[in-house]
């Protein structure tokens, strides 16, 4: 109770400042985010980051003496939900940008809305379809999923494994992931034995692994977001399945250790550096970026900041660094935007350019591998 | 019967208008939706609220009118109109082939079984990668156009989309005020009787399953065309379970009752006006309260309430 | 050799998943048994049964099998505040009607459970332990022999309940002549209350058992429990064995499905099966006799 | 008329009815009587076609229609009430007799959605002459009520008025006196004569012995699945059979 009467005072005479301080009208932004719904994993995180910065900037004196003005809405993940709330901020709210959905359904959902308005859109969802074809006024700041099917590819080739089985789940993350997946795998010479599907829902999926166990293939690799990819690890342990397991970044947080178990040990995993932040090196650009969101984080949240709020965070960091230079117009914005070089936040460093509105490489991603309950560095 | 007739008008009229002082708001947007909705929910309204067949699994049937029309225009290049006969001629008669297994079953297992049906639907969206996009989506869908006027904004979709459910309005209360309509309540208070007064209730069940199948078929591509983009996200159980909670809030058996279920129901969000998670809960809470205490919705629940708080007009507008 | 090692660990592994289905099917005949209602919500019962669990783990750190009991106790008591404020009040219930509210109160608790517990997913120690067990050419978990050994001490348990005691006999009564039930002394009230009431017990015990290998969270009820009303239908939503037999033959077919014909289609599979039975056995695999299905 | 030829039923191992054959005479007043649970409800079921017989044949005007469902039976001319009077308690008085009409129109789905001008004329038809039958049974005043809201009485009347709708040759009536005062069932004597009047056949199963013994020109009894007796009410009343299987019931 007293904590309560603290924070609310503390607000309080923070507002009464605030009013003081900035004359001048706030920056309206506008935030979709799935908060409930099935992938509610996205955008809780997300929507708690970008509300976090949109508050760390504004305590800082906002962007050029102007503060910003987050107003977000929840899409539960439904696309129609998604397009009506875009309207929403364009239309009622005003906003100048818009940041998120955080999925590629509801993004691709919102593009015709955003692109008749003109108003710039930073998405967080990973699908590459959403910056590929470029659009003019759509951006994203999560990795696309080729990057990291790249990355595995890589290692795989680096060890000579050239046939591999894959298990994707039936969601917009599994299906994009299975794309990209048999897309690359000719590029790095290697062979898809199995193919393999399980449902979002799924409890079981020892059928599936049972088939690969049979099969020839040199590693698995199982793309999903939690739950599902802990219930393969799990399954994959009772089966005795020996060839190395490699999931997605999809489920790159602790919240897959502890699910997973004992089972997650020497699981191999592309993970943005959010993970392994105080692993890196000293000279690494991102990681005063990093150690600052962590920090920030726990703070706000009393909780771990996992590299979807990470996507949030840069599609923050960016939209302010856009208005610094851009001014506050939609058109001034992205103009800003397109020219962001060498921006370096949680998900990556950022190179925007006309061709490419997604900006990272594979360089995003680095190789972890759960041991003892933690995350090491793959060399 | 004037007064259906003046009623009818009125309310073409209030479509007419609505969006007038909406200019350029967001909430014509949302209209367009409620629209489609409407059409939806009316659909399942003729099947349920009269003829008393539960279905959980018109989502199915939106879904395929949608994922029809989007991958005939999409893919295959097809004027959307055509489309859209072909395809909702096709999802009635889909429905009519399983209507005669399907219809013979009674509640819970009539439930179980369309249900099944939705559950299989939204599983071949999935899964058919090479057509439907699988769950990423399929995007580029045309929007409508008449020669060279395109119906792409959110106006003009309006004046669409309630175009098509104005006529299905007036269809529908044709059909509730005919001898077919009320074979069908004569179905629903009870079958045994309506069979027995010559009513071929097997045929007419499947006939208005078929009709309630045409209708979503309708709503889906109607959606595809406005949305651009379609995902089997918006054609699963929630859905269809959305399409049942708008029909008992609005009234069950009322064409009238469908409506005010849709706009209710899609502007929930706005009558809240929180954005917090409480929604879901307020949705489970409607369905048991409204079923418990008010089972003819709202559209006949709301004048029974009044009647009762004003004793003395209780003889007035006893039929809404 | 190497497609019989594999098809032997299809069978046992849908089995295993089967088991539980056969358990959460058990829950729902209990309910239509004695009172003719298909109980939508019912799993939202075998969700709350994991949550609980964990949550007197995590929250009030009871021991496992304490935490257990107090789980199945809590769904127990919320099985019987459904029945009392939302079945209790429905006079002359349509099955209609029956089906909207279930479906409400499912939808409610789900959306409480998100509420108060959280979206996360959340796993719960095995019982005893993670080491596999070699058996036909296939490996289980310990966790699958609890889930087969409480699977078969409930189907004893109903068996003896529902034939061999007083009020189990009157439940049975219930179901089939109501009017007749009460003429005789039965309360037809209470026996459903009691029906609700067993019924979430089983179901939250099936949750329980199954938390440790699939995990849960708020929104794990939904498919569980439509599996489970599978189960029961295959076998003809009532003998307590026919739908267990319902519940193995389905897990087993799901996974042969999935493992030899296409993983993406196993549900549809299991859906596919519900529906040809419906359509064409609706009394069930196992049961002979005139139903009012048709 | 009706003839019944030879009936069972069996009900899992219960055998409900058993050998009934009998003949309802055309034009006549057929009762069937019999102490409770003698089957009289269960071969009215079987003759509207609500349940199969496990055994024998029913044929109407000589043509055999064992296997048509109620609904073809009706087409037929075949039309019953029920004992527990299943009106559509949802719609209006009117409304109900037009659900009679059924059979006496035919406009489709199609042709009702769009108001074709003959699916209006055949509606005008039909609203005109479900008032007449509401006169016909003296209920004209409550056309607009909605049929839930009836007292028993009047709801028995209109369930009559709805089975006249259907131009029956053959009325079933399962206890029409069922639940009616006394002046409400002299009130129905009268009325089941002056259907029977216009040429319609009447079978009724009745408990009301004063109302079966007034009008009844022939009657069957029942008991415990199997036919006992037939014949004139004066034959009936004398027959040692039926009096022990009454009185051996108290």
């Amino acid at each position: 109770m007293r904590k309560l009467i603290t924070t609310a005072l503390a607000l309080f005479t923070l507002l009464c400042l605030s009013t003081v301080a900035y004359a001048a009208a706030p920056i309206k932004i506008g935030g979709l985010f799935a908060v409930t719904g099935p992938a509610s994993f996205l955008g809780e995180p997300e929507r708690n980051t970008a509300q976090m910065v949109v508050d760390e900037i504004n305590k800082a004196g906002g962007i050029k003496g102007r503060k910003i003005e987050l107003i977000t809405y929840d899409t539960v993940g439904d696309t129609t939900k998604a397009v009506q709330l875009a309207n929403k901020l364009i239309k009622n709210d005003k906003v100048v940008a818009i940041i998120g959905p955080s999925t590629t359904g509801d993004s691709m959902a919102i593009i015709p809305v955003v692109e008749k308005a003109g108003i710039p859109l930073i998405s967080c969802a990973a699908g590459s379809k959403i910056t590929e074809p470029v659009k003019k006024w759509v951006f994203k700041t999560a990795q696309n999923d080729g990057l990291a099917v790249a990355r595995i590819y890589e290692q795989l080739k680096k060890e000579k494994k050239t046939k591999v089985a894959i298990l994707t789940v039936s969601d917009g993350f599994g299906s994009s992931g299975r794309e990209q997946l048999k897309a690359q795998a000719k590029v790095y010479g290697i062979q898809i034995l199995s193919d393999d599907t399980y449902g979002p829902k799924d409890t079981d999926m020892t059928a599936q692994l049972t088939k690969i166990r049979g099969s020839q293939a040199q590693a698995v690799i199982c793309w999903g977001t939690n739950p599902g990819p802990a219930v393969v690890a799990r399954n994959a342990k009772q089966l005795g399945l020996k060839i190395p397991l490699y999931m997605s970044h999809g489920v790159s947080s602790k919240k897959f250790i502890v699910l997973a178990g004992d089972a997650a040990d020497g699981i191999r995993l592309p993970s943005g550096k959010v993970l392994v932040a105080d692993l890196l090196p000293k000279n690494d650009k991102q990681k005063a970026s990093l150690l600052s969101f962590i920090k920030d984080y726990q703070n706000h949240y009393k909780a771990e900041g996992d590299h979807f709020g990470g996507h949030a965070w840069d599609a923050v960091m960016l939209l302010k660094g856009a208005i610094e230079r851009g001014g506050d117009t939609p058109a001034g914005i992205r103009n800003a935007l397109e020219t962001t070089r060498n921006f370096a936040g949680i998900g990556g460093v950022f190179n925007f350019s006309p061709r490419d509105h997604a900006g990272l490489t594979k360089e995003a991603f680095t190789l972890v591998e759960v041991r003892k309950k933690d995350w090491v560095l793959v060399k | 019967m004037k007064s259906d007739k003046l009623k009818f008008f009125a309310f073409c009229l209030a479509v007419l208008l609505a969006p007038l002082p909406l200019s350029g708001s967001y909430l014509t947007n949302v209209l367009v939706f409620v629209g489609v909705n409407s059409i939806l929910a009316l659909g399942l309204n003729l099947l349920l609220g009269f003829a008393g067949q539960i279905s959980l699994g018109q989502a199915a049937f939106f879904g395929l009118g949608a994922y029809g029309s989007g991958v005939l225009t999409s893919v295959y290049a097809f004027n959307p109109w055509v489309a859209m006969v072909v395809v909702a001629l096709a999802v009635a008669a889909f429905a009519f082939a399983i209507g005669f297994p399907v219809l013979r079953l009674k509640g819970h297992y009539l439930a179980m079984a369309t249900l099944g049906v939705g559950v299989i639907a939204n599983i071949a969206f999935n899964e058919t990668v090479d057509l439907t996009g699988g769950p990423s989506g399929l995007s580029g869908i045309p929007n409508l156009a008449i020669g060279s006027f395109t119906f792409d904004t959110d106006l003009k979709n309006y004046y669409l989309v309630w175009g098509f459910a104005l006529v299905m309005i007036l269809l529908s209360l044709n059909l509730v005020n005919s001898r077919f309509g009320r074979g069908l309540r004569a179905i629903h208070d009870s079958e045994v009787a309506a069979r027995v007064m010559g009513v071929n209730a097997r045929l007419m069940k499947v006939q208005v399953f078929t009709l309630s199948a045409f209708i979503s078929a309708i709503a889906g591509s109607l959606y595809c065309h406005v949305m651009t983009f379609i995902s089997p996200t918006s054609f699963g159980f929630n859905t269809s379970v959305e399409l049942l909670t708008m029909i008992v809030i609005g009234g069950f058996g009322s064409v009238y009752g469908s409506i005010l279920g849709a706009l209710l129901l899609t502007m929930l969000p706005e009558i809240l006006r929180t954005f917090n998670d409480y929604d879901i809960i307020v949705y489970g809470l409607l369905l048991v309260v409204m079923t418990i205490y008010m089972p003819g919705g709202l559209v006949k629940g709301v004048p029974a309430l009044f009647r009762r708080l004003t004793p003395k007009k209780a003889k007035e507008g006893a039929n809404a | 050799m190497e497609l019989l090692n594999q098809v032997s660990q299809f069978v046992i592994s849908g089995l295993a998943t089967g088991a539980i289905y056969a358990l959460i099917g058990l829950s729902f005949a209990i309910i239509f048994n004695s009172t003719g209602i298909i109980n939508f919500a019912q799993g939202e019962f075998v969700m709350l049964g994991g949550v609980l669990t964990i949550l007197c783990i995590n929250a009030l750190q009871l021991p496992l099998l304490a935490a257990i009991c107090a789980a199945v106790a809590g769904t127990t008591v919320i099985g019987l505040v459904f029945e009392r404020l939302a079945i209790r009040p429905l006079k002359n219930a349509t099955p209609l009607a029956l089906i909207i509210i279930t479906i409400g109160a499912s939808i409610l608790i789900r959306g409480l459970v998100m509420l108060l517990w959280g979206k996360d997913t959340q796993a719960l120690p095995a019982f005893s332990g993670n080491d596999p067990i070699s058996v036909a050419g296939a490996t289980l978990l310990p966790q699958h022999l609890w889930i087969f050994g409480v699977t078969i001490l409930v189907i004893v348990g109903c068996r003896l309940f529902f034939h061999h005691t007083i009020s189990g006999k009157a439940m049975r009564a219930c179901s089939f002549n109501p009017r007749a039930a009460n003429l005789v002394g039965v309360s037809v009230g209470r026996m459903v209350l009691f029906s609700f009431v067993i019924s979430a017990a089983v179901g939250s015990l099936a949750g329980v058992i199954i938390a440790p290998l699939t995990m849960t969270a708020y929104d794990v009820g939904v498919m569980l429990g439509l599996k489970g009303f599978c189960a029961a239908i295959m076998g003809g939503m009532g003998s307590g064995l026919g739908t267990v037999l319902g519940g193995l033959i389905l897990g087993a077919l799901e996974s042969l499905g999935a493992g030899l014909i296409s993983s993406g289609y196993k549900d549809a599979i299991a859906f596919l099966i519900l529906l040809l039975i419906l359509f064409i056995r609706p009394q069930g695999l196992f049961k002979k006799g005139e139903t009012d299905r048709v | 008329m009706l003839n019944l030829n030879g009936i069972g039923k069996r009900f899992g191992g219960l055998t409900a009815l058993d050998g009934i054959s009998f003949n309802v005479g055309k034009g006549s007043i057929t009762g069937i009587i019999g102490p409770n649970g003698a089957g009289k409800t269960t071969l009215f079921n079987i003759a509207t076609g609500i349940y199969p017989p496990s055994c024998g044949a029913v044929l109407l005007e000589g043509k055999d229609i064992s296997k048509l469902p109620p609904e073809g039976r009706a087409h037929l001319g075949l039309v019953r009430t029920f004992q527990n009077i299943e009106l559509f308690g949802k719609m209006t008085v009117l409304e109900n007799v037009m659900v009679g009409l059924h059979t006496q129109s035919k406009s489709g789905m199609f042709a009702c959605a769009f108001r074709m001008p003959w699916q209006m004329g055949e509606e005008k038809r039909i609203r005109a002459r479900a008032q007449e039958l509401l006169e016909f049974v003296g209920i004209p005043e409550l056309a607009d009520v909605e049929a839930g809201t009836l007292p028993f009485g009047k709801g028995r009347l209109l369930e009559i008025a709805r089975a006249m709708a259907l131009e029956p040759k053959l009325l079933l009536m399962d206890e029409p006196a069922a639940g009616l005062n006394s002046s409400e069932t002299a009130e129905l004597a009268d009325l089941i004569k002056r259907i029977r009047d216009l040429g319609i056949t009447v079978a009724l199963v009745e408990h009301d012995m004063d109302l079966v013994m007034d009008i009844c020109d022939q009657l069957v009894v029942l008991n415990l699945g199997t036919m006992l007796a037939e014949g004139t009410p004066r034959e009936i009343q004398d027959n040692q059979a039926v009096i022990t299987a009454y009185l051996g019931e108290e």
